[in-house]
């Protein structure tokens, strides 16, 4: 697509056509669609989570459908960061547009060791790390429900790692504005949020969770109000830039997001539904833009406060 | 930027036909996806809303480029091929495929068995009709509950080829299953090269037994639940053992078709 | 409807016909629907939010949908417990099956003297603490987050009221669990869980929120499975019974809270949908046992667990 | 227990008519709806699954006892009515209804008069086809934007009366809106003795002003984002000043049509 001025931005040093991003687990390394569509319709891919070691990842069923969404319980499944190195960072430049990596570990050091591999990595634009995951203890949630526990873990990956830093928040924190905070002074550039929130279905015909794991984590539209409302209580909060996400599948969606205070926002899901979602949202600001006679998208960042 | 082909497809239904108790078949234009291959499938979306919120697979029953004309074959289960099932012709359904990698298609000139477990044989019922196209040997196996769960005769008929049918209350072909049926004419029907099969897991895991008992190679259709369909998201693993360890592929893009005995039916 | 034993039980001390209960704030006083249905085709009615002085309430608008759920936003309006008392107590008995009265307050004492006003009156059989409720500061999720505080608060009411007491979650807490080992500790019989959960949808049109309140609590089938996953958690975590609530539907729906440890189920937005849910959820469980061989329907209290 | 009357009809779609550039007019066979007064509304379910979630709420447009027909005037504006308008005869509606107070509908054999912004004009048909059968004096004001975005005259014969038009880009009736219709038969028509009108709140308003100056009662009917529609959520609540205090009474249950002098309209 022909670049809109209108809709370029800097997130923290990483230049973007748009404020769209694949969100990670949801496009894999960026290839899998890209026989078909141009991963340059994003403003930026983040990719697949990545560890230390290899991860075979949990047993299926992995995923299950939800009223309006989806629980997933992939278990952070990917071939560890040497491999990552070897393989798959050398051929990101063939995606034409930046690329940032989401990490995990077991340990806050394991972080630190991942983000210091992939510092100064030519493919690489930027780390999100995954304090958020439901489904995994590993890269899980424990490290981020505790303000003081995201404080030393993001203060170790921040020494080691001298690109743009963006920090993935859960809900599932007692208080997400406080988890922000902590970020924040611990030298993140940025946030990002939501994660997906722990649910569970259960087959009444086996009297069993349908997911291998028993739980997983729900993301697409059913949550998006819920998101919106976290985006908006972070984004008064704190004065580094947030990414918004859960449950966006179109234009208006992406604009509630923006105008709750996102410079940017990520599609997960709805790339599973509509594979041309970037695509589309993409026109679908541009004509928003046009009908209300806005210069440029960041106007309307924060605009619902 | 170079032009990339299609992955969404505006597919008008031509025409909605029951063709058991259950199934209806689905002839939809669709010259795009004309060209695809036995054992590829089509992820449709079912509404235009958000609940059902993911697309469904559906493998290709039939694909005919000169018609520019594919097959669907669907049976009821749930919301989503209920819509489908209940569509009517003149709806314009919102497809993406080919996808995955179909069956191997082998010239060999020698007598391979197709065994399909109720649906299972939508996809084989293609291959049947290519290996009959191209004058290979085969033979078609289906197994299904009653007579009232499979096509009629002349369902077959029309593609030149006739399937050798099991029911489990005996009530078309031989009283049985697909798997019973299949290990009689493996015993009884003459040397065969190769398997090819599609179906529930237990159906696939007793072929591929059978497969390794007469050292036969199997190709098996797996089924999962699917959210992207193309590789991205992890979301269909499947377990197969490689040097005794687990390791999971997709079977939206590894698969759907795999070598038999590679899977790891857990039991 | 005709009682079957299969699916009588006794809440803590309430005699129900069946594990099914209207839930706060969506079934009124049990009078709204009484020209058309019977109140008895639930086991229990739980009656709205009820507080010391009255309540308006807040501005409109109160409700919005979202993909599979609903926000709103009512802000407690009620006419207080002295009219209660006056007005409406009397009458309860008219509904024909157990009444349960969800109370809030402003502080810890508030919710005392209401327990206390409520305490022995013929026409209620037990109390419902809302400690969740996110759109209003009154009976608010503050009270909710912190074990301390919830234990304090529940002990307190506990020593006003003498009939069965539960005390309804929020998800929104830091650790759910701990929250419900507090209240549990402090005296309450029953558990019943989950409030809905804060969320936001933005106008894009208007630029604003859509709600006069900004925020209100997503309900409806969206939350199901975060739903189904508390209650799995929080069954598992206590020996008091519990009472899940979030997207239920039909019997399925009621099934998997039940098979993931509640005693009881209540239904809320299901009520808007299908004001016939009660009756249609009662058959189902019975088909279900019938078709199970389920002897009562007890044996599948957390039989997935 | 005594046998109550049942909440939800299960209605049949017999014609679906669009009426103006965007309207359409929906026939449904509902005895027990047919009972039902100018005002009172019904409230359908829009799809199975749970996307869109909420029932929506439309006025009865007409009801005719003799036939057990009742019609629903409906204007798209969003999932839910797109449902209906695009539903084909022969599909059954899960109808809740009749629901709300409606207009009082007072013998009086004076002249009053009938306002309708939009589609507000729904339920004013429906009184004024009453008051029409009843012989009691009426005049039905509408307004909207242009021509096209109303029903054709001989929509309004076969019922007996012709309705005064006013639009805005003055392409049919007076040029202008319903609220300078209404100043103008105020003015000029000879005495009125009482405002019944039902349309966006701005319009409502300025009814409820001028039906103060000219020292008439007005019922107007309003409308909210409902959830339940009998009254137990309190999602619909609309601000009232009683004694200089706001209260807020709900708009499915106590109205929605209510004196307009009580209502609170924010400005
Ligand atoms: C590659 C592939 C090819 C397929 N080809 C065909 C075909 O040709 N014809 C056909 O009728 N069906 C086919 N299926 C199965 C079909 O996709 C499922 O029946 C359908 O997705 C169920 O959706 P639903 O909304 O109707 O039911 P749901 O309500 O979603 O599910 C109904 C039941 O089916 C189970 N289920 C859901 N999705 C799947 C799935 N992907 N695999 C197995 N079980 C599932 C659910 O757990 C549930 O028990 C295929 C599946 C795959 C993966
Ligand atoms: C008592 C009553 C009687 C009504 N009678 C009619 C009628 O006869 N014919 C008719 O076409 N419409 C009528 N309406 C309005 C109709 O209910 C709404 O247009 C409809 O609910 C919108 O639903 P949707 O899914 O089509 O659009 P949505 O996508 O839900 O909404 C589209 C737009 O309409 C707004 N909206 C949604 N619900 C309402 C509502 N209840 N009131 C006002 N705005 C709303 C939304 O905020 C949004 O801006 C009536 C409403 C009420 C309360
Ligand atoms: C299948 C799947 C896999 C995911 N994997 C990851 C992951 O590896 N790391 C991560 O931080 N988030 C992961 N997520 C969460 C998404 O990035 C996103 O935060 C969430 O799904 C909400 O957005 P959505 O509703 O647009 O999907 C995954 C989500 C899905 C659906
Ligand atoms: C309109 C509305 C009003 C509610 N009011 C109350 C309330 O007063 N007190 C309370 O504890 N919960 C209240 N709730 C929450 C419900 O009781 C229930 O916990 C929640 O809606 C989840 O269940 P559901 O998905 O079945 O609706 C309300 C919910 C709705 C939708
Ligand atoms: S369905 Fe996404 S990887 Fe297979
Ligand atoms: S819509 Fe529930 S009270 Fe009016």
């Amino acid at each position: 697509m022909k670049p809109d001025p209108r809709l370029a931005l800097n997130l923290a040093g990483i230049a973007m056509t748009a404020p769209l991003i694949a969100a990670s687990g949801c496009y894999g390394y960026g290839f899998d669609y890209a026989a078909w569509i141009d991963p340059a319709d994003w403003g930026a891919v983040v990719v697949k989570g990545t560890t230390l070691h290899p991860r075979v990842g949990n047993p299926p069923p992995r995923i299950v459908e939800t009223p309006s969404g989806m629980l997933n319980a992939i278990g952070l499944q990917n071939p560890g960061v040497y491999y990552f190195l070897e393989h798959i960072e050398p051929r990101l430049g063939e995606l034409g547009c930046p690329v940032i990596v989401n990490i995990a570990g077991e340990s806050p050091d394991e972080y630190r060791q991942v983000a210091g591999l992939l510092d100064s990595t030519a493919g690489v634009a930027g780390l999100e790390i995954n304090i958020s995951c439901p489904n995994v203890r590993c890269g899980g949630i424990s490290f981020g429900c505790d303000p003081l526990v995201v404080e030393d873990l993001v203060s170790r990956v921040r020494e080691a790692y001298h690109g743009t830093l963006m920090v993935k928040l859960s809900l599932e924190a007692g208080s997400i504005t406080a988890v922000a905070e902590a970020a924040q002074r611990a030298g993140a550039d940025v946030l990002s949020l939501i994660n997906t929130i722990k649910g569970m279905v259960i087959d009444v015909e086996r009297r069993r969770p349908v997911l291998g794991n028993t739980t997983g984590g729900l993301s697409g539209p059913a949550l998006r109000p819920v998101a919106v409302r976290a985006v908006w209580e972070v984004a008064s909060a704190v004065s580094i830039p947030v990414v918004g996400m859960g449950g966006i599948t179109c234009a208006a969606d992406a604009l509630q997001f923006i105008l709750a205070g996102a410079t940017a926002v990520a599609v997960g899901t709805a790339n599973f539904v509509n594979p041309l979602a970037a695509r589309e949202i993409r026109t679908g600001l541009q004509r928003y833009l046009d009908l209300n006679g806005v210069a440029h998208y960041s106007e309307l960042i924060g605009a619902a406060l | 930027m170079q032009t990339k082909p299609a992955l969404i497809h505006y597919c008008e239904l031509i025409e909605n036909t029951r063709v058991t108790a259950q199934w209806h078949c689905l002839r939809l234009r669709a010259p795009k996806l004309a060209v695809a291959s036995p054992g590829q499938f089509v992820h449709l979306r079912v509404g235009s809303h958000t609940d059902p919120l993911l697309r469904r697979p559906i493998s290709i029953h039939h694909a005919d480029e000169s018609s520019g004309e594919i097959r669907l074959l669907v049976r009821p289960a749930g919301a989503g091929t209920e819509f489908l099932v209940r569509s009517k012709p003149g709806t314009v359904f919102d497809v993406m495929g080919p996808l995955g990698n179909g069956f191997p298609h082998l010239n060999e000139n020698r007598r391979t068995l197709l065994v399909g477990g109720g649906i299972g044989m939508a996809p084989l019922y293609f291959l049947a009709g290519q290996r009959r196209q191209a004058d290979l040997p085969f033979e078609l196996l289906i197994g299904a509950a009653s007579a009232a769960e499979l096509p009629p005769h002349d369902y077959f008929c029309r593609c030149g080829f006739l399937p050798l049918v099991a029911t489990e209350d005996g009530s078309r072909g031989v009283k049985g299953t697909a798997i019973d049926l299949l290990e009689q004419r493996l015993r009884t029907g003459g040397e065969a090269v190769r398997l090819y099969a599609c179906g529930p897991p237990a159906m696939l895991s007793r072929v591929v037994d059978l497969g390794r008992s007469y050292g036969l190679p199997t190709h098996i259709s797996l089924e999962a639940h699917l959210a992207c369909a193309v590789g991205a998201c992890l979301g269909c693993s499947f377990p197969f053992k490689k040097n005794g360890q687990i390791e999971y592929r997709r079977v939206c893009r590894d698969g759907p078709v795999f070598a038999g005995e590679e899977v790891y039916f857990e039991t």
